[in-house]
């Protein structure tokens, strides 16, 4: 009983939990490293440095007013915030945080579950994700909104090809869809496939900027064309919705990477024995590091650079990044018939 | 009682059904388009089912196949839905009828 | 006895779910009912130990053809619904006796094998790997490899022919 | 909806989208209104609408008497606001034939050049941030803020600087203050390249601008362009060099053209004119004379019977007054303006033609308009 129900409840209260807190640490986490970048301070007024501005922003959002347009189609109106935010949530399902340790005399394993098509389940799930941009586009009934929704599911759906092309040369080797076996296969290789797919790496982080809406490929949500993007009309909590589900898919997205390509829960060199000393820190703590460093990585890359317009966006996505994911797969594929 | 085949296919066969009435009754191609993906859902679970009793793969294969039949017809479907539709306004199947004599 | 109120559960879900697909007026309802709809049917497959199948339904289905379906309706923007006109010549109580009658017949069909001895499995030939992505995989590869690359084709004739069909100008 | 159908000589036909872009948008720069009528997102064409911000500055300028109307000027250009004053004034003084002290016209140069700097860091950081780089507008803003600062020191205000009087200045600089311009000159001079180091080299700044908006040289004249638009088509035309004002024929600088014509030159200019403008404000201020600040100016302002046009290179181009005097009343007969960016929007719906909605906002930011002067 316990096995099977107390234990993988309370690691999905805990996970989702601590989804939810990091992503509202994330906001303020964005708020002051762009502020450091632009040479200002950030949030400074709640709490000391500004560390309980995330609590104040959520009071805020849900006793505001929220507004539901008089032409809008209602129901869908309601449930496209919901439904952009629930992908982003059950994604951590397969998410390993770290392996199996001994907790309170039982074997735990630091991850939901482990199922043999994690990654696929990961693609497929997300895909779901680009209905609630659709949806609060056309349900909004206005048209900066309708604009955002057909540029934002154009750009996911272009830039999931790539993504998943590059996912396919991981798969390939590791030999297994399941997150927990491609994190193995990395230190039976000795290797992050980081160093082994380079170009799988960039191309994916790329995509990942761009399924997440973010900077340089904020377009559907580019305020100084379309003043809000898709989320226009959108107040109060069901706007804070569409906001989480923003940066839970970025921790969902570095989390991802973290896996695929810096070795999970391993710590650095996780093969070579004189730097066993580090095995004192626990696991989860290199995953959550590791995955620290790529959520850094999005907002400086937010604070530093212009956004590209859509055709722009789109011709790097079909025109570049697809072919090279492409040839990297090929390539992964003969050098993994030929050699290995 | 233990779940077998049986309840898969009465299942199937009634997503079957529901699919060929909205074939039938509906007048809006897209719905009907929609109807048509019911049934071929139908199929799948059929195919999957018998799959699982007879222990090996095959039915899902053909279940693959279905699925990238089905993608296919979605494409040409709706890229005729939207060349109709430019030039004559309708999504109605039955003012679809300029070759009625 | 979980597996029976799963069952259950999943198949009036898919059934409600079709009943709404065919019978809203909105369009876009229409739509999102059909991927709940598919939602389920991809439920239904991990209840058949088909994870593998469950993923492909959400990421192609749901996923994928039926955002295409959203495009369209958002695109075709009806101004009238497309209801209002009828044909005279058109007899919805047939359409409605005709799917009665497809009903009585293939359900006919399942009691009738209900009633016959089960069937024995038939194990394929024998594969060389476990696991139900493996085993689809190695199939694809080695028996069905030539529908495969048939299907490859369809799609990328469909890929072309769908261009034609909606670019405005070659 | 009712649009024009789009025939696109094949068998589909299409629907144009009517996007009515402000005049409430983050990046029309104030309430300009465009009426997009777009093609998928390319603009077909656009309607420029106005009038939003419509105070009838000139109007009532003619119920104001001659000293009064200082104060009104501020209120156009409000980024720009001593340069306005600055025009004014020696419209008055040329109507007037007043000759201003030489220490009067090199505080003026010092002032125009800062408020060039100060208007010129708000468009390179509006520019940038309606291109998505959001970290050069708080630097621009942080160098503009020690403009503003400057000016606080010398005239009380912060935007609205009421700076300047007919026949001179209102107050002498006050002391030190000198020295604190070369100082910022020297700070200034390092952001530049810090601007430079973000947005010129970048690769998305690039093919975000370049090619966008282009506009050669005659159809710039043509359309009446001024300021950095026409020089980014390579137009050398600069007031301060053809016509100096001020004393701007004693200073050393060059006038930065462009080739292209296109957002990207526009950009360039502007840049180059920061550091054209900072030497400008070095020289003038090494250099600056001792003397009087206010020349031999009448108690009772009354310019006599008769109209004059004067012209002076504001930040965003030819900015000039019209003014008509009737010779017997204290307040002008006629005032009109010649704002630059009223002139400079007349451009905007040839050059958004065939873009897309992204670089309709890089056109009006390239374009550097300010409301506030296009209504007046």
């Amino acid at each position: 009983m316990i096995d099977t129900l107390v234990i993988p409840l309370l690691k999905i209260v805990i996970v989702l939990n601590a989804t939810l807190v990091s992503v509202t640490y994330m906001v303020l986490l964005e708020r002051k490293v762009i502020a450091w970048a632009q040479s200002r301070l950030g949030p400074m007024r709640v709490g000391p440095y500004g560390i309980l501005q995330p609590v104040a922003d959520a009071v805020k959002l849900m006793i505001k007013e929220d507004i539901t347009p008089v032409r809008a189609d209602r129901w869908v109106f309601t449930i496209a915030p919901i439904i952009s935010m629930v992908p982003a949530l059950i994604v951590y399902a397969v998410i390993p945080f770290g392996p199996e340790v001994k907790l309170f005399g039982r074997q735990v394993t630091l991850y939901i579950t482990d199922i043999n098509v994690g990654l696929l389940y990961i693609v497929s799930v997300a895909s779901v994700g680009v209905y609630g941009i659709i949806l609060a586009g056309y349900a909004s009934n206005s048209k900066y909104p309708l604009l955002a929704s057909l540029r934002a599911s154009a750009q996911l759906i272009s830039y999931e090809v790539a993504v998943t092309l590059t996912l396919v040369s991981v798969i390939m080797m590791a030999g297994s869809l399941s997150m927990v076996s491609i994190v193995r296969a990395q230190q039976s290789s000795h290797m992050w496939y980081a160093f082994v797919q380079p170009l799988a790496f960039l191309i994916f982080f790329i995509g990942g900027l761009a399924e997440t809406n973010r900077a340089p490929f904020d377009l559907p949500e580019a305020e100084q064309e379309l003043t809000g993007g898709f989320h226009t009309e959108y107040s109060g909590m069901r706007f804070a919705l569409f906001f989480l589900a923003e940066y839970a898919n970025m921790i969902v997205v570095s989390s991802v990477a973290t896996t695929l390509f810096l070795g999970g829960w391993l710590r650095p060199f996780p093969n070579v024995a004189f730097l066993s000393f580090l095995d004192f820190i626990p696991s989860w703590t290199w995953f959550l590091v590791k995955s620290f460093v790529f959520l850094y990585i999005f907002i400086w890359v937010r604070a530093t650079l212009p956004r590209y317009r859509y055709d722009q966006l789109m011709r790097l996505g079909w025109k570049v990044l697809i072919p090279l994911a492409i040839a990297n797969l090929v390539v992964t594929g003969i050098i993994k018939v030929m050699l290995l | 009682m233990p779940i077998t085949t049986t309840h898969y296919i009465l299942l199937s066969a009634a997503l079957f059904t529901i699919g060929v009435v909205g074939v039938m009754v509906r007048r809006n191609i897209i719905i009907i388009f929609m109807s048509i993906e019911l049934i071929l859902n139908a199929v799948n679970i059929n195919l999957i089912a018998f799959s699982q009793q007879l222990q090996n793969g095959i039915g899902q294969v053909f279940a693959i196949f279905v699925i990238a039949v089905a993608a296919a017809e979605a494409a040409v479907g709706l890229g005729i839905i939207l060349a109709f539709y430019r030039n004559k306004e309708t999504v109605n199947i039955d003012e679809m009828n300029v070759m009625r004599s | 006895m979980a597996q029976a109120i799963a069952f259950y559960f999943i198949a009036a879900c898919i059934l409600g779910f079709a009943v709404l697909v065919v019978s809203t007026k909105d369009t876009v309802h229409s739509v999102l009912f059909l991927v709940m709809d598919f939602l389920f049917v991809a439920a239904l497959y991990v209840l058949l130990g088909a994870e593998f199948l469950a993923a492909i339904q959400v990421l192609v289905y749901a996923g994928g053809i039926v955002v295409l379906y959203l495009f369209v309706v958002m695109l075709v923007n009806l101004k009238r619904p497309p209801e209002a006109h009828s044909d005279p010549h058109r007899r919805t109580m047939l359409g409605f006796l005709l799917a009665a009658a497809v009903l009585v017949e293939v359900g006919a069909i399942a009691v009738y094998g209900h009633s016959q001895p089960a069937m024995v499995p038939v194990p394929g030939a024998a594969m060389p790997v476990t696991g139900n992505t493996a085993q689809i995989g190695w199939l694809l590869y080695t028996s069905y490899l030539i529908p495969f690359e048939i299907a490859s084709m369809l799609l990328l004739v469909a890929m072309i022919g769908a261009i034609v069909l909606a670019k405005r100008e070659l | 909806m009712d649009t024009p159908v789009i025939h696109h000589g094949a068998m589909f036909d299409t629907n144009e989208l009517v996007l009515n872009m402000g005049p409430q948008h983050p990046s029309t720069h104030g309430v300009l209104r465009v009426v997009l009528r777009l093609d998928g997102e390319k603009v077909v064409d656009a309607d420029v609408v106005i009038g939003y911000l419509h105070r009838g500055i000139e109007k009532l300028s003619e119920n104001r008497n001659w000293t009064q109307i200082i104060l009104l000027t501020d209120r156009m250009d409000y980024v720009a606001a001593a340069t306005n004053n600055v025009g004014y004034c020696e419209t008055v003084e040329k109507l007037m034939s007043l000759e201003v002290p030489r220490r009067a016209r090199y505080v003026r140069t010092i002032l125009c050049e800062l408020q060039r700097i100060a208007s010129h860091c708000l468009w390179v950081g509006t520019h940038a941030m309606d291109i998505g780089a959001m970290t050069v507008f708080l630097y621009a803003f942080r160098e503009r803020e020690l403009i503003l600062d400057l000016f606080e020191e010398m005239c009380g205000a912060r935007l609205t600087y009421n700076s300047m009087r007919i026949g001179g200045l209102p107050l002498d600089i006050p002391p030190g203050w000198d020295k604190k311009v070369l100082e910022f000159c020297t700070i200034m001079a390092t952001k530049i390249d810090e601007y430079e180091e973000l947005l010129t080299h970048n690769r998305i700044w690039l093919e975000r601008t370049k090619g966008i908006g282009v506009i050669d040289g005659p159809a710039a004249v043509a359309l009446g362009l001024s300021g950095p638009p026409l020089r980014g088509s390579g137009v050398p035309r600069d007031v301060r060099k053809d016509e100096p004002y001020a004393a701007y024929d004693e200073m050393e600088f060059d006038v930065p053209i462009g080739t292209a014509g296109d957002t990207y030159d526009r950009y360039l200019v502007r840049l180059e004119e920061f550091r054209q403008s900072l030497r400008v404000i070095r020289q003038a201020t090494e250099g600056i004379p001792e003397g009087p600040i206010v020349g031999k100016v009448p108690r009772l302002i009354k310019p006599p019977a008769g109209e004059t046009y004067h012209a002076i290179e504001s930040p965003k181009g030819e900015l000039g007054y019209f003014i008509v005097s009737d010779g017997k009343s204290t307040n002008p007969y006629r005032f009109r303006v010649r704002p630059p960016s009223f002139c400079n929007l007349q451009g905007l719906r040839t050059l958004i033609k065939g873009h897309l909605v992204a670089d309709v906002v890089a056109l009006i930011g390239s374009l550097d308009v300010v409301l506030g002067e296009v209504d007046r």
